[in-house]
């Protein structure tokens, strides 16, 4: 994965060159360890600021809307699925991106590196399948990488693009995991220890809508919780509209959601939002056979009716 | 006048001071699994100690006088009452406070604040009251962050401006330094006597050394304030930008709120809490019309708010102190000491364009 | 059926949620419907969760 | 310490609907406590916080004249969750009014001056204040000439109707009322955008002489340039800005251009110190 970056660059380079793109969408060396920021690229000798490591979790997608310019973009898995909903959702036009698909084996989860060391991670280098970082102690460790993954990374099920104009490498192996046992374990709990769980998991929550503004798929123009007429949720830090805030939230995004992780990698307080996501993923899946941003050609299925959709609820 | 806590004063102190004052400190955040995840400034439950062990909380020290939520009138709309549609104040807490293990930039920040809440004109009462009332006892940083810059913006791990008293670790103890009357009376009250043979020179000076993140601030002030609201860098700056409001809710210096009316059956209250430019709603007019209608304007604002408009205003330096969160928190990796760069370079340049 | 499978996720019992598609001409169904839904509301007690009074401030 | 977020309590004394489309209705407040009305002491071109329980709060300009004595006056435009529901309360209603807030026309420095007021639509409702209190008697003599122009969509649209036409016949004063079009034969006034009309009727500037400008954003654009025209210096050019409020006294932050705040450092400035800041608003 390591080499990826100088196809990357070449490609990018390539197609500013040739006028086939205005601009490509990409990660240019953060200022923090584990942590590249996103950006844009205009000129083809600019390219150079390019980058790509286990740091690039943050979801493209977001960057790509609301813009007139031939766009490229550098896709994982996950985003490469976003893109495909925001064709579907008529956010974007194929026509306007060039999708240079990046197989992914994962990004690296810097909250689960900074709990496992001492003092302040103040370097970070990589190889294929491992991680080392330096402290401000002064200590060397390292890590396997897949063990200090993102969570969603390590149930993803589609690390390869599934709509690519160009592949940077060749396709990685696809997993096979069981994606919901936090799902699971949740729903095995009584109503009560539910209830707990979810006043618990979101009592830190600060309303800064992190998650919200890192979801590709929350692009409305006036968000719920910002309308004044109706107000729907009270704007305080009362915990039934912190609640309210994310269960409308996930709901919004039910058949959509693709669980890139951008909303729990955006939390400044470490909130796991995306078990909420995942129990409608999980209820998609098995329901209605329904996995989103496979394909630019396939209505979703909450947009779409069979007669065989279970119909438990309405009597 | 230092004085020395040993280890098991430290406790039997803070019980006694107990007695007399509401206690706060930062207390470890739990995950789901149990551990550890981060600090915050929490009321500590009796008998509970405040977690002197930690970087520095996740949100700052503002909440202990500028709450995210706070009731400010209530009020009832039944009509069968003589005194409907009237407000009243929320009565105030009385009692004093202590903010234990404040980090010196968070000391600092609430002291910058307080110029924007205590003017000639107006007085805020919520947050004097409560900056008042408490009694801020300081921790000094001997092992700063790698984020942190706060020998860049006149703070410094041992700055003991906005503190009552500062501590240090020392062994297994503390030592304490008074700075303020409230700080000496603090001592007091806790039985914190003991006087130690110390002076903090050295390790103030061994602390400034092991910070090694540094802005330049120096030519802010100089430069035309429309020159750089109009500087070529602000659409890359803010290209990444998603904007929450991460950034200025973790700010010990951002101070920006709403109010909001709620009501419940017929009793209301008006409720004040944080707010931030990063939101598109926090300055849209009621036509619809909005002044800072995209992101890269919402992102000038803040750091054109923050190490310009704030400089012209009070000359009294950036409304900055260095604490790192944003740049720590963002989760786009925007950092305010390359748009710092950015700004006094870009005013520097600009003088000496003149010049020539 | 998602909405309903989230609630009660969240901690909101199945019982509390209905949804029934009824006619203006069809009288008997609304009666049916409605008593259903107060039954098993009334079986269920009050709610206690999810439920705001006074705004807490924090 | 003083609660500068508390509102006097009032009650409606009186609701006048203004303009044909009754989206502008003008609220006459007494104070419930007497002594409130002295606390509230203001100059024309200040603003107040008229607060609703349960709805919340809005900055609107004060259109009552510090010489008129025992209530107070605003004229509200329906548009957002508090001033609808403001246009649906009723006589005898009570709420409360929080100021006097920001600053003034500089009367101080005005005084000996010329005045040309240039209005449109219902931000006259300051421009009223300033011209009933130009117009009493113990104050006609410390000013020169009085100019106004003041232009809405139609009649039907002109505010403080009754006023304006005993402004007409006076002679201490020269109304230059318009609309941008009518289809009333009985119309006797002028026809066409404020700006033009400010070309052909107001008077030439000279050092004596002050522009104030209250109006739509699309107005003040258009009349600027004429205003330059016609040598009106930029620190003779008084404006009132507008912009989201919330707390009225400078503490909650959004209402700023640049390091000036809108509530608090204005909303009165001049043109030449808007040219200073940025144009946020």
């Amino acid at each position: 994965m390591l080499t990826y970056i100088d196809e990357i660059r070449a490609a990018s380079a390539r197609l500013l060159q040739e006028g086939a793109v205005e601009m490509v969408v990409g990660f240019r060396q953060g200022s923090q360890p584990m942590m590249n920021e996103p950006c844009l690229i205009r000129r083809p000798e600019d390219v150079d600021t390019l980058v790509w490591d286990s740091h690039c979790g943050i979801n493209l997608t977001n960057y790509l809307t609301n813009r007139k310019e031939k766009i490229a973009v550098i896709a994982k898995g996950c985003d490469a699925r976003n893109i495909v909903t925001h064709i579907i959702e008529n956010k974007i036009e194929r026509e306007q991106l060039y999708i240079l698909g990046v197989p992914c084996q994962g990004m690296v989860d810097k909250r689960q590196i900074a709990m496992r060391v001492a003092g302040e991670i103040t370097e970070v280098g990589e190889s294929d399948t491992e991680i080392r970082v330096q402290t401000t102690r002064g200590e060397i460790q390292t890590f396997a990488k897949a063990e200090v993954l993102q969570q969603n990374c390590t149930l993803c099920t589609h690390r390869n693009p599934v709509l690519y104009d160009a592949l940077i490498a060749e396709a990685v192996s696809e997993q096979t995991v069981d994606r919901y046992t936090d799902v699971a374990a949740i729903e095995a709990m009584t109503i009560g220890e539910r209830q707990q769980y979810f006043q618990d998991l979101f009592a830190p929550c600060i309303r800064c809508y992190a998650c919200r503004n890192a979801c590709p798929l929350c692009y409305c123009p006036t968000c719920f919780v910002d309308e004044a007429q109706p107000q729907w949720v009270g704007k305080g830090q009362d915990a039934v509209d912190v609640m309210t805030f994310h269960f409308l939230r996930a709901y919004h995004c039910a058949g959509r959601c693709t669980d890139c992780g951008a909303c729990e990698r955006a939390c400044p307080v470490g909130i796991n939002m995306r078990v909420l996501t995942k129990k409608l993923e999980k209820d998609c899946v098995n329901n209605f056979g329904w996995e989103a941003g496979l394909s630019p050609d396939v209505r979703p299925a909450l947009d779409t009716f069979n007669l065989d959709d279970p119909d438990k609820l309405i009597k | 006048m230092i004085k020395k806590i040993a280890k098991d004063e430290w406790a039997s102190g803070l019980s006694k001071l107990a007695k007399t004052y509401r206690l706060f400190g930062p207390v470890a955040e739990r995950g789901p699994d149990g551990a550890r995840t981060f600090h915050n400034f929490k009321a500590l439950a009796p008998g509970e100690l405040p977690d002197l062990d930690l970087g520095n909380t996740r949100l700052s020290a503002k909440s202990l006088v500028f709450p995210q939520s706070e009731a400010m009138f209530t009020y009832t709309l039944d009509e069968d009452r003589d005194d409907h549609h009237i407000l009243k104040e929320v009565p105030a807490d009385g009692m004093s406070r202590v903010a234990f293990g404040i980090r010196p930039c968070d000391a600092k920040a609430l002291a910058m604040v307080r110029m924007n809440f205590d003017t000639p004109e107006y007085k805020d009462p919520y947050w004097l009251r409560l900056y008042e009332a408490t009694t801020f006892v300081g921790l000094a940083c001997d092992a700063p962050c790698p984020t942190c810059f706060c020998t860049s913006t006149e703070c410094g791990p041992y700055h003991e401006e906005g503190l009552d008293l500062l501590l240090c670790a020392e062994g297994e103890g503390l030592l304490a330094k008074a700075i303020t009357e409230k700080g000496e009376r603090l001592l007091a009250d806790a039985g914190w006597e003991e006087a130690a043979d110390q002076d903090l020179g050295a390790r103030k000076a061994a602390a400034e050394g092991c910070i090694t993140s540094r802005i330049g601030t120096d030519q802010l002030a100089e430069g035309d304030l429309l020159d750089l609201h109009g500087a070529d860098f602000w659409e890359d700056v803010a290209f990444a930008c998603i904007n929450c409001g991460t950034c200025t809710y973790l700010c010990p210096t951002c101070w920006c709120f709403d109010i909001q009316d709620e009501v419940f059956k017929q009793e209301g209250q008006r409720l004040r809490q944080w707010d931030s430019c990063m939101f598109p709603i926090f300055t849209v007019h009621t036509t619809g019309h909005n002044p800072r209608d995209t992101k890269t304007q919402r992102v000038r604002q803040r750091f054109m708010h923050k190490l310009k408009y704030f400089v012209d205003k009070y000359e009294k330096g950036i409304m900055c102190v260095g604490c790192g969160r944003c740049v720590r928190h963002c989760p786009v990796n925007i950092d305010i000491r390359k748009v710092a760069d950015l700004m006094n370079r870009y005013t520097s340049d600009a003088a000496k364009a003149e010049q020539a | 059926m998602l909405l309903s499978n989230l609630l009660e996720y969240m901690g909101i019992e199945r019982n509390r949620l209905h949804m029934s598609w009824v006619s203006s001409a069809e009288a008997t169904k609304f009666i049916d419907v409605v008593t259903e839904v107060t039954e098993a509301v009334r079986a269920l007690g009050p709610n206690k969760y999810f439920i705001k009074d006074q705004a807490k401030v924090a | 310490m003083e609660n500068p977020y508390l509102p006097y309590p009032v009650r409606i004394d009186e609701i006048i609907v203004e303009t044909e489309d009754r989206n502008l209705k003008t609220f006459t407040f007494v104070f419930l406590n007497p002594e409130d009305e002295e606390r509230f002491a203001y100059q024309a071109g200040q603003f107040a916080e008229l607060s609703i329980p349960g709805k919340g709060e809005i900055p609107i300009g004060i259109a009552s004249s510090p010489v008129e004595k025992g209530f107070v006056k605003f004229t509200v435009n329906k548009a957002g969750v508090v001033t609808q529901h403001l246009h649906n309360m009723k006589v005898g209603d009570i709420m409360g009014i929080r100021g006097p807030l920001g600053n003034w026309y500089p009367w101080e420095g005005l005084e000996g001056k010329d005045l040309l007021i240039i209005g449109g639509g219902f931000a006259f409702t300051t421009l009223r204040s300033s011209i009933i209190y130009m117009l009493d008697p113990a104050n006609r003599a410390k000013f020169g000439n009085i100019d106004v122009v003041y232009g809405a969509r139609t009649p039907g649209m002109l505010l403080y109707k009754e006023e304006l036409i005993e402004w007409e016949k006076r002679d201490d004063i020269n109304m230059h009322i318009t609309v941008d079009g009518t289809d009333d034969p009985d119309w006797k006034y002028n026809v066409g955008f404020v700006p033009p009309i400010v070309e052909q009727k107001a008077p030439q500037a000279d050092n004596g002489t002050y522009a104030i400008v209250c109006g739509p954003p699309i107005m003040i654009k258009f009349t600027q340039p004429v205003l330059e025209k016609l040598g009106y210096d930029h620190n003779h050019i008084i404006m009132s800005l507008e912009n989201r409020m919330k707390c009225g006294i400078g503490m909650c932050g959004r209402c700023g251009i640049g390091k000036e705040l809108v509530c608090k450092d204005g909303p009165v400035f001049t043109l030449a110190e808007i040219n200073k800041t940025p144009r946020e608003y």
